[in-house]
């Protein structure tokens, strides 16, 4: 657990980075810190390690004020994650992840081994051991960043913005992976962002710092996509935050129907209504539109592609845009597996949303 | 110490040759920019367009610059025929140094024109001369007036060492002062030295300022 | 002509024998060269190493150096000669003078350049401070440290053959010699061993550069380049006149 | 673009013609019957540039146009430089032209010496009238050294192995043999220094050395209570001041003002005005228009 208290920090310019904050980061947790550029938040990470003293209150650490450790030996027990990864250039990516442990007495075999094994833990080959920083891509340098904070096994992770350099498609990848982890290591995450979806996307609690270095809001995502505390928060969270707050409803209310289906290969005969094509293994491959004939066996060219496929028990956000997405307006739900499990219209997934709202009252 | 300053600068005649030896020391120490640049434009260009050349080009550059110069200044005349005592010597071997100074900047920052403003411009209709000498080089100012700073710096440094084969210039000052046990003229050429550094530094950042209004208007470098 | 001449003096075996012989000069000059540069290395590296990673005094340090860069090396030689009265060693303390800037502002650059990620996550980590130096920030610094010997290195080699001006032995004394009698060749061959000798240190500095500088580092040369062009553009960053290298873009003193 | 272009090259323009008219060296090239610029050139010794001064204004004084590059180095240097049409007139010392033009030449005596010198002297180049001034080479040693019993070149030949001699890079090459020779005299060790300056004088105080070569009008030897030693056979010829021209560039008036100062030349007077320009630090120029002023040349 790591406990703000009355923390404040002001720098010798005069600016106020942080005021006045009181915050706990629950054990086990990510915890995501979120807000504009200079509200403080990385500010607030960095008082955790001393990488910053406060100006005035405690910071503990498993109730222990972390003014009373010194630097490097708290730090060695405190995992480090940074934007650039901030990999040591001159030493191999295997060597960059045993640093820890070497620098906590570890023999270099041992340290060596762990690190190895660390990597493999982050998808990394083994052989990408052998390399260097400059030659592995912004995500695998990404990659052994968070192998190399993990090395020493400490049980809390601070991550200042560790995915903002890398492209969005390798970001999901790494927070994807993130979450793998946790789930499998069970780290206490701290974790700072100014990238509002990557907070709710991996946050378990989101702290909405704002210019002044204030904590405008501590909440679940869901609630503070759906009861932001003030303006700030409101707009901060974005226009959409509504349709964004639908990752956190409870799908269980949606009735899946069994809708019209097609297969592919056999002949078809005109239909007033549009219909969903399957293949042999009874995936979802596209849409039939109404009237349509064909001379012999059905393939693929007479189709319209599909919308967004909605797996069944996610959040109901997937399940709205499968419908929206969809040329039929109906949603195509899916096993996990892939296979075709039904249909749902939009207005379903309205009628679940109304009824949640009601129950919260 | 002072007194003998004022003794030394007392005397109108030698005040006069001072000023003598100053105007050499500019001459020699400067004509070799402006021929660098002259020089190291064209062979900079060729660097950069002419990849082979680049290699070998850079190494020689590398190795004369690597040549002490007093060492260069005796080389020059026997390589080139000229006499010993032409103060021509020491022009050529300083053009020899900035120019070896200045081709690799020249060549990196013709690289780093982004091909988008090269393209634009040829898709404009510019002729490859035109443009080079409108768009290309314009661009390579800033690091080309980062090259020519170092190198006024260091020749004005250098001609000093001329003095010994007799060329001219401040160095003179440090010669005479020595012959006779005198430190007066020797501070003052230092002094004179280094105030013309400084100086001839100042005005050249005024100059790539003239040249390179857009470089302000940024308020960032171009590279 | 001119290089007859040099081959004469150079086949003449009474200019290869004794204590004015080539051998001789040679290896004074070298020893001069070595001698003051490592000198200057011990005192340079470690100040060097104390700006950069405390980051106190650094505008001084830059400051200086550039003045001294545009310090006329003769003038400097005459004047140490005649305020010590005399004899090589204040002309040697003045080679381990010239050589300290070059190192120095290299490798208090070098530091500098160090990626503020880098020195970030290695405090991150737990490195003390101690750690942080030696383990990340000097390792990282070996380039452009190495680069600021090898402009030293030049600087000694070449202030060494003026300061023959003021009587230090070594390769300036044929050079020097040659020219009150114009003996084209004597003059003409010590030139060429000066120019050698330099050459051939600086070659094989950068063979030491090549062996100490770790491998990591070796392999990104095209972006430490595009750096190098940015930095000379920019008047406002601190380490534009600093060493960078042992090559001509380095901005390095010479004499 | 274009305007910088143009203001860059009449920079360039502007210095390489600053670069033209103060390059002295050239200018009496094509003075054909002595009408243009003389210029007087000089070793890089105080005496030297003095006397260069002492000609320049003679000149002058006598309605030519004259000016001096100073500094220009040993006599080799110098002659080249008058041969190729760089300097017009160069004061210089009769035993070592000579021998200088004449590798051969054993005469000593400042007569025959300079007898000789009118004939040896290449064409196109003269030797004017001798000054009574003479600057010879002259060992010495310390004090100390002397007190050991050395007071000539005779006295030292014996124990010329344990000294270490410090001249002049030339001394090497014109005495070393010259010495071992008539003397019997090699030393340890040559130490290259300079022509009578600083260096060789130190290198004598602090023991760098135990001989050295200076000049007879050296302030130095007094000052540092040196011992010259004596030179019985004469092997260091005499040394008067003479005036070496070219025949194109200095006419008859300009010969005449040149033969005026030789006369007025002593070894002290001249000794003197040394003294003026090294310990007193009188510039040259002023020392050399006193003498003329005093002479009323």
């Amino acid at each position: 657990m790591i406990e703000f208290r009355a923390v404040s920090k002001r720098f010798d310019d005069g600016t106020v980075a942080v005021d006045d904050l009181d915050l706990v980061v629950e054990a086990g947790t990510i915890t995501v810190f979120v807000g504009p550029s200079g509200c403080g938040k990385t500010t607030s990470l960095r008082m955790i390690n001393r990488m910053l003293d406060p100006t005035s209150g405690t910071v503990l650490v498993d109730g222990r004020d972390v003014l009373q450790v010194d630097p490097p030996r708290l730090r060695r027990g405190i995992g480090y994650v940074i934007q650039q990864a901030g990999l040591f250039p001159h030493r191999t990516v295997l060597d960059n992840v045993a640093t820890v442990p070497l620098l906590s007495g570890w023999s270099k075999r041992d340290a060596r081994a762990r690190a190895a094994e660390l990597l493999e833990l982050v998808g990394l080959d083994g052989d990408m051991g052998r390399r260097y920083p400059v030659q592995l891509s912004g995500g695998q340098q990404q990659r052994v960043g968070v192998a190399r904070a993990l090395a020493a096994d400490p049980p809390v992770l601070l991550m200042d913005e560790p995915f903002s350099a890398v492209d969005p498609v390798v970001r999901e990848g790494l927070q994807d992976e993130l979450l793998r982890l946790h789930a499998e290591l069970g780290k206490t995450v701290v974790f700072v962002t100014h990238d509002i979806d990557e907070a709710v996307r991996i946050g378990e609690k989101v702290a909405v710092f704002r210019q002044g270095g204030v904590l405008a809001q501590y909440d679940r995502p869901a609630e503070l996509l759906a009861r932001p505390a003030d303006d700030f928060v409101a707009s901060f969270v974005g226009k959409d935050r509504g349709y964004r707050g639908l990752s956190f409803v409870d799908p269980a209310g949606i009735e899946v129907r069994g809708g019209a289906t097609t297969r592919l290969g056999e002949p078809v005969s005109p239909s007033r209504e549009w219909l969903l094509a399957l293949d042999a293994d009874e995936r979802p491959r596209g849409w039939l539109p109404p009237g349509t004939s064909a001379d012999g066996p059905l393939t693929e060219d007479l189709l319209v592609p599909g919308g967004s496929l909605y797996e069944r028990g996610t959040a109901v956000r997937g399940a709205l845009d499968s419908a929206l997405s969809s040329p039929s307006g109906l949603g195509v739900v899916v096993e996990p597996t892939g296979r075709y499990a039904g249909v749902l219209r939009g207005a379903q997934v309205l009628d679940v949303i109304d009824r949640e709202r009601a129950e919260r009252g | 110490m002072f007194a003998d300053l004022g003794k030394y600068l007392g005397n109108a005649g030698t005040r006069a040759q001072i000023a003598d030896h100053l105007v050499e020391h500019v001459y020699l120490s400067l004509l070799p920019i402006v021929f660098a640049v002259l020089l190291a434009v064209p062979l900079g260009w060729a660097c950069h367009r002419y990849r082979p050349l680049r290699g070998a080009l850079i190494g020689v550059a590398n190795v004369v610059y690597t040549v002490p110069s007093l060492a260069l200044f005796v080389i020059i005349p026997a390589v080139a025929g000229t006499q010993i005592l032409w103060p021509g010597n020491v022009i050529i071997a300083l053009t020899v140094y900035t120019t070896a100074l200045l081709i690799r900047p020249v060549a990196e920052a013709l690289d780093a024109v982004p091909d988008h403003v090269v393209a634009a411009a040829t898709a404009m209709g510019y002729r490859p001369l035109p443009r080079f000498l409108t768009v290309e080089l314009p661009l390579a100012v800033p690091v080309l007036a980062a090259g020519v700073r170092v190198g006024s710096v260091s020749n004005i440094s250098l001609v000093s060492v001329g003095a010994i084969i007799g060329s001219g210039g401040l160095g003179v000052l440090f010669t005479d002062g020595f012959s006779r046990r005198y430190l007066a003229p020797i501070l003052v050429g230092i002094v004179l030295t280094l105030a013309l550094a400084l100086v001839v530094d100042l005005l050249l950042v005024a100059l790539r300022r003239a040249l390179t209004p857009w470089t302000r208007a940024q308020g960032v470098s171009v590279a | 002509m001119i290089f007859v001449d040099v081959w004469v003096w150079l086949s003449d075996p009474e200019n290869w024998s004794g204590a004015g012989g080539i051998p001789a000069r040679v290896g004074q000059h070298l020893l001069y060269c070595l001698a003051a540069t490592a000198f200057a290395a011990l005192i340079a590296v470690p100040l060097g190493l104390y700006v950069g990673h405390t980051g106190r005094g650094g505008v001084v340090l830059v400051g200086g150096g550039n003045a001294i860069r545009a310090l006329p090396t003769l003038g400097l030689v005459t004047v140490l000669y005649l305020v010590a009265g005399g004899g090589t060693v204040p002309v040697l303390i003045g080679l381990v003078v010239l050589a300290v800037p070059p190192i120095l502002a290299g490798t208090y650059a070098g530091v500098q350049d160090v990626d503020r990620g880098v020195v970030d996550a290695a405090s991150g980590m737990g490195m003390t401070d101690a750690q942080r130096l030696w383990q990340v920030e000097l390792p990282n610094a070996l380039p452009l440290l190495m680069g600021g010997v090898r402009n030293a290195m030049l600087q000694v080699v070449a202030t060494a053959s003026v300061a023959a001006y003021v009587g230090l032995g070594g390769l300036g004394r044929p050079l020097l010699d040659g020219l009150r009698v114009l003996d084209y060749g004597q003059l003409v061959g010590g030139a060429l061993f000066v120019a050698l000798l330099a050459v051939l240190l600086d070659l094989l500095l950068s063979v030491v550069q090549r062996l100490v500088v770790p491998r990591g580092l070796r392999l990104a040369p095209a972006s430490a380049a595009r750096r190098r062009v940015r930095r000379g553009v920019d008047d406002s960053s601190p380490q534009k006149l600093v060493a960078t290298a042992g090559q001509p873009d380095s901005g390095g003193s010479r004499a | 673009m274009k305007r910088t272009l143009a203001v860059v090259v009449s920079a360039a323009a502007l210095l390489l013609s600053a670069c033209g008219s103060s390059d002295s060296l050239g200018g009496g090239e094509d003075s054909g019957s002595g009408g243009g610029q003389i210029v007087v050139g000089s070793a890089d010794f105080s005496e030297n540039k003095i006397l260069a001064e002492i000609y320049a204004g003679a000149l002058r004084n006598a309605g030519l146009d004259a000016t001096t590059k100073q500094n220009i180095g040993a006599r080799e240097v110098v002659v080249t430089a008058l041969q190729d049409g760089s300097l017009g007139v160069v004061p210089e010392y009769s035993g070592n032209l000579l021998t200088f033009f004449d590798k051969a030449n054993e005469l000593t005596t400042s007569e025959e010496v300079y007898a000789a010198l009118g004939e040896k002297t290449p064409d196109g180049l003269t030797v004017l009238d001798k000054a009574e001034a003479e600057d010879k080479d002259v060992l010495v040693v310390t004090r100390e050294t002397a007190a050991t019993g050395i007071a000539s070149i005779e006295d030292l030949a014996p124990r010329c192995g344990e000294f270490v001699i410090g001249a002049a890079g030339e001394w090497e090459t014109r005495w070393k043999d010259e010495l071992a020779e008539l003397y019997g005299c090699t030393f340890k060790e040559f130490k290259a220094t300079d022509a009578g300056g600083p260096i060789t004088v130190d290198a004598l105080k602090n023991g760098e050395s135990q001989v050295a070569n200076l000049f007879t009008t050296s302030a130095d030897i007094a000052a540092n209570d040196f011992v010259q030693l004596a030179d019985p056979k004469n092997m260091y010829p005499a040394q008067n001041v003479v005036p070496l021209v070219r025949d194109a560039a200095v006419n008859d008036r300009g010969r005449a003002a040149l033969n005026e100062v030789s006369a007025a030349l002593t070894t002290e007077n001249l000794a003197e005005l040394v003294k003026r320009v090294d310990v007193d630090k009188e510039t040259p120029a002023d020392v050399a228009a006193n003498f003329l002023q005093q002479n009323g040349i």
